[in-house]
């Protein structure tokens, strides 16, 4: 059986960029990828199972500590996309159009506007959390009031939080390709703490024997190879480019 | 891993510690899920009874759709429910949606079918001993239906049982019309899948087994309360 | 509720064998599992009459009863009640003992009540009632025990006291002493005459022949799903022109002489 | 939103098209389905019959525990599988994580217990009108269960049929076990809430009508047998 | 199975009355509803012998039979079977026929076939049997039809003919004629007497004065669950000495003289 097993979040997955990428890979080397999405904690936890060959998450310092703990061989860089925080046409705190994410945040939270956060410790939700404290902002202490966790994934949040009408922080990749946007509107992008890097790393064979090193290796180095590179640069949705490859740099 | 030892040691710890959110999450849960299960009752039994007892056109139809409804999936009632309740929805006005009562409604749509369809199995099987006797009495088409559910309610208790079974381990449909929202619309399975994608798995199964253990007291009431019951009524 | 002065009751002894037939049925069929099991019955049931229906088991005696109390649909003829076809109301105002009483799952006194509130008795009248028919099933002592565990003979009486409780104009009663001892035998037919006495027509089934002769005005004997005799009692049961009825009451089996 | 005549012809339009993907997803779906139900069917009708025709003790405890196993929550159960079949648990060197016998795994321990309550009960009620001629027969305990389950096959139909739609509708167990790998191990369901997840509630509604026509078709064609069985068993 | 030569199975016409009863029971007593249903009945069964239990409805008649056949667990006293406590081996080699016969949702034939298999008839044996049985039960036209449509006496035949395929060295019947026609009452009788001729031990329950003198040996007369009288039929059916056995003789009610 050539097919390996990906840990993945929903983001990569719901995007479509997989769809997209996967097929090449597969013409090229004859191994089938079988991708899991699921909480980036879950993808984490099954892979230290080793129910996985290879990670491919974005939650930069729980990768380093999966290495440290042995888990996984070496993490390498793949790409990176942006948050954006996605609002209602009204625009209920008025940050529409601004690109100062924390200024944007105690905006919100002074006008008591309703925030959706995914609260399930995904990459998302920590990159939310570090957002709030550089803003100084006790979020969570409102949460059930103005702040609501939804405890649920990516598209679940948005669902809920559109229908709400919340301010969302999401990806732009998964914003993008997301189906039930009503009059939501991205409100605040182009911050620079805002990005969001994807990280991929081979499951370490050594404490998981079951692991397909081999066939894992390969995978990981088309992703960060230029051909492979070059895929994830090319994939676009409505013309837009979703994830900046930046292996290496 | 763990071995399973450590998970209910966790679940027993997890109840002996008295956590005030596990309190409201589990009060939560048996608030929605019991209410959702009275309402599918109050509509599903008489609903599986008239269609078991009653002879009209359309009768094989309406429970061979019983029937069929068990299987609805409860990320559709979910969506279905979210479209009516959301704003953009006929029923966005009166602002149902992510509180308990958009769950019990969700629970209800996917709970009923599976009352009603128990129910038109058990009322069938009574009707073919008691019609007769009742077509002779002259029993009337309300008063049959009183009469067969009464007397089928040893039967029907496990009915109601299996609904609650549904409701209780419910997370598809409540998810998306509750939101999962901390301290408003959190419950049991809610908390459980959202410990899972966080990937805290022995916490999950923790709170799993303090969900089973709420199903079995739950059940053994009944159980207990059957008993009597059936002592009464049956022999 | 009906009461003793309707006037559509007939006067009690009326009975001329001239009285408008209560009952009739006109080529009554009935067919099940590829058989016909009723063929052709031509009855007349007379008010303030006792009528016995006499036959071999499987005769279709119980099917017969059943169809003339509107429990089965036939498949072919047709059943009148006072000439006009059989409705949901003439049926409230007949009553059936059946062959193996149903009882419902609760206590006795409860199955006699569920009766009388479906008949529409209420207060004080359905107390009094409840009562009576308790008496007269003697059951009054077993009046809180679960129906379903009374015997054979006391289940036989729950079901005749419910059945007269609900005051039918006619009662079908099929084999109603089959299982009771002596006494409380002679003590449902003197119950049948005092009812007959009020003005209920009675249609009965049995295998007695001591009580045909005993309870019976007139005899309709069935063999195998067809009228073979009907007439007087007092001739049917002593002077029968038919094979079947004649080989019954001698008690042999009647083969058909004409294969 | 769309009305609902949107997503009906939607439905329509996804069932016309022979897409093939569809294909295969309902494909897998049926298969999962039906095995994890015959599964079930296997140990839970014989296991639900001896608590129902046995007298044995703790027999009214196993009952009430059977009843409360019909609440057992898909994700637990997804997960309690996930951690014995992962590369660190004991089946691990199976490797059936992310395969359909892994889902049908899953389904079949969610489904079993309500396929032997819900017999329990329809034996138990069989066996209080027969048990006294098989006592008196000599009936041994075995030909005494099966005799039982032959009898009840009419109701005990429906009972297969409430666990066809438990199975058929659940998301949360094979979602965890299965992965919801496409090509591999996406079904119905778990294809309803990738979309869901997606925001494109229509297509998920779409496909839920899908399912809920498969159930549909099921069910009707279940029910049909039955029609053609009681004609011969009923009386 | 076993067969005529059993060393164990007493010779026909051995009637003795000094034979070692082949069923006893000491103190017997049942309670249900928190009531004393049956106390302290000591019977002797006879083998080879036809014993008749009479008493008035609700007597406790059904229920002695299922104490004496091991159905129910006493709350008092016990069943000895040849001497020794009933066992489930005892009991395979008992049968009886229900006052209200059970039908599994089989044919007729699949009915008997049950009875036949559970009893480990197989092969040409088997279908041997069941044919002979359906045609004692004269059910052979009707061998397909489900069991359960049957009229009350084509019913209670097929009880009686499912019971005697079983070869049991007691046969307990339990009102086995109160839905049959006076033929197949005669026939029924007749097969009783055949299987008392081939040292069938019989304990039948009748409500029929006539069948109790034509079938009785031995006479147990039960009053309100406990024994009123027991004797030779003889004796007992013309010159009771119980109050009760005299009062059920003669049809009348018996009203215990000392409340
Ligand atoms: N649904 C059915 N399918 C096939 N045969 C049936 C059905 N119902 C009744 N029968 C047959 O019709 C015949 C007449 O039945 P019925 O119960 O009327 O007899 P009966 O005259 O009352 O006999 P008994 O004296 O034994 O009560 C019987 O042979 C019975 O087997
Ligand atoms: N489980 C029970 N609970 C309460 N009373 C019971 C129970 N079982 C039987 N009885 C009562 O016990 C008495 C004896 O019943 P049994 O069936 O033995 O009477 P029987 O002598 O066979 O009468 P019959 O001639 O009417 O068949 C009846 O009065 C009946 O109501
Ligand atoms: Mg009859
Ligand atoms: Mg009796």
């Amino acid at each position: 059986d050539d097919f390996i097993i990906v840990q993945s979040t929903t983001s990569t997955q719901n995007s479509g960029l997989f769809d997209d990428l996967l097929p090449k890979f597969q013409a090229k080397t004859g191994i089938e990828v079988r991708v899991v999405a699921v909480g980036t904690g879950q993808a984490i936890k099954n892979a230290a199972n080793g129910d996985g060959d290879v990670l491919f998450v974005h939650a930069k310092p729980a990768e380093e500590k999966f290495v440290a703990d042995g888990d996984g061989v070496v993490r390498y860089d793949v790409m990176y996309n942006d948050f954006v925080i996605v609002g209602p046409a009204d625009d209920p705190a008025g940050v529409a159009g601004s690109s100062d994410v924390t200024a944007a945040l105690t905006t919100i939270a002074q006008a008591q506007a309703p925030f959706a956060s995914r609260g399930d410790d995904s990459g998302t939700h920590k990159a939310e959390l570090r957002l709030w404290k550089a803003a100084g902002v006790d979020a969570p202490a409102a949460s059930g009031d103005w702040y609501r966790e939804t405890g649920s994934g990516m598209g679940a949040t948005l669902n809920a939080g559109t229908a709400m009408g919340a301010y969302i922080m999401t990806d732009r990749a998964t914003w993008i390709a997301f189906g039930n946007k009503g009059d939501y509107q991205i409100a605040v992008q182009g911050d620079e703490r805002m990005f969001n890097q994807y990280g991929i790393i081979l499951v370490n064979p050594e404490t998981h024997p079951g692991v397909k090193a081999e066939l894992g290796q390969a995978f990981v180095d088309w992703v960060v190879s230029p051909e492979g590179q070059d895929a994830i640069a090319a994939y676009k949705v409505d013309g837009q480019q979703l994830f900046f490859p930046n292996a290496g740099e | 891993m763990q071995p399973d030892t450590g998970i209910i040691a966790a679940a027993m710890g997890l109840i002996l510690s008295g956590n005030a959110d596990l309190i409201e999450i589990v009060g939560l849960s048996l608030r929605v899920t019991l209410s959702a299960v009275i309402l599918s009752c109050a509509i599903g039994l008489p609903l599986g009874a008239a269609v078991g007892a009653w002879r009209f056109p359309g009768r094989g139809v309406l429970a061979v759709l019983l029937n069929a409804l068990m299987g609805l999936p409860p990320v559709v009632v979910g969506l279905a429910v979210y479209l009516m309740l959301s704003a953009s929805g006929p029923f966005g006005p009166l602002r149902l949606l992510y509180t308990p009562t958009a769950m019990i409604i969700a629970q209800t749509i996917l709970v009923t079918p599976i009352v009603a369809a128990l129910t038109r199995q058990a009322i069938e099987d009574l009707q073919s001993e008691y019609g007769e006797q009742f077509a002779s009495l002259g029993v009337g088409p309300v008063r049959r239906l009183s009469a067969l559910l009464w007397d089928a309610r040893v039967g029907l208790l496990t009915v109601a049982l299996a609904g609650f079974g549904r409701a209780v381990a419910e997370v598809g449909a409540v998810m998306i019309v509750g939101g999962n929202i901390n301290h408003v619309t959190r419950v049991m399975t809610t908390t459980i899948a959202l410990e899972t994608s966080k990937g805290n798995l022995q916490l999950a199964l923790a709170l799993g087994v303090v969900l089973l253990g709420l199903a079995l007291v739950v059940n053994a009431a009944v159980m207990a309360v059957r008993g009597v019951s059936a002592r009464a009524a049956h022999a | 509720m009906r009461d003793l002065s309707d006037p559509l009751r007939p006067v009690p002894g009326s009975q001329s064998p001239a009285a408008a037939p209560i009952l009739e049925t006109r080529g009554l069929g009935y067919d099940a599992g590829g058989r016909v099991l009723i063929d052709g019955l031509d009855l007349t049931i007379r008010p303030c009459r006792r009528t016995v229906v006499l036959g071999a088991n499987g005769a279709g005696k119980s099917l017969a009863l059943r169809l003339m109390h509107g429990l089965m649909r036939p498949a072919r003829g047709e059943v009148l009640w006072q000439g006009k076809p059989l409705d949901r109301q003439a049926r409230a105002a007949q009553a059936m003992v059946f062959q193996r009483p149903v009882m419902l799952r609760r206590s006795v006194r409860a199955n006699l009540r569920f009766a009388l509130v479906v008949h529409g008795f209420a207060g004080r009248e359905r107390a009094l009632r409840e009562a009576r028919a308790l008496e007269q099933a003697r059951l009054t002592d077993l009046a809180h025990r679960p129906a379903r565990v009374l015997s054979g003979g006391e289940q036989q009486r729950l079901a005749l006291a419910r059945a007269l409780a609900t005051e039918p104009r006619i009662l079908f009663l099929d084999e109603p002493t089959a299982s009771l001892d002596p006494a409380s035998t002679h003590a449902v037919e003197t119950l049948i005459d005092a009812a007959h006495a009020a003005g209920i027509t009675i249609v009965l089934v049995t295998h007695d022949l001591g009580q045909a002769r005993r309870l019976g005005d007139d005899v309709i004997f069935l063999h195998a799903g067809q009228v073979a005799e009907t007439g007087p009692a007092a001739r049917v049961l002593t002077a029968p022109s038919s094979g079947p009825a004649r080989a019954w009451i001698d008690g042999r089996l009647y083969f058909d002489p004409t294969p």
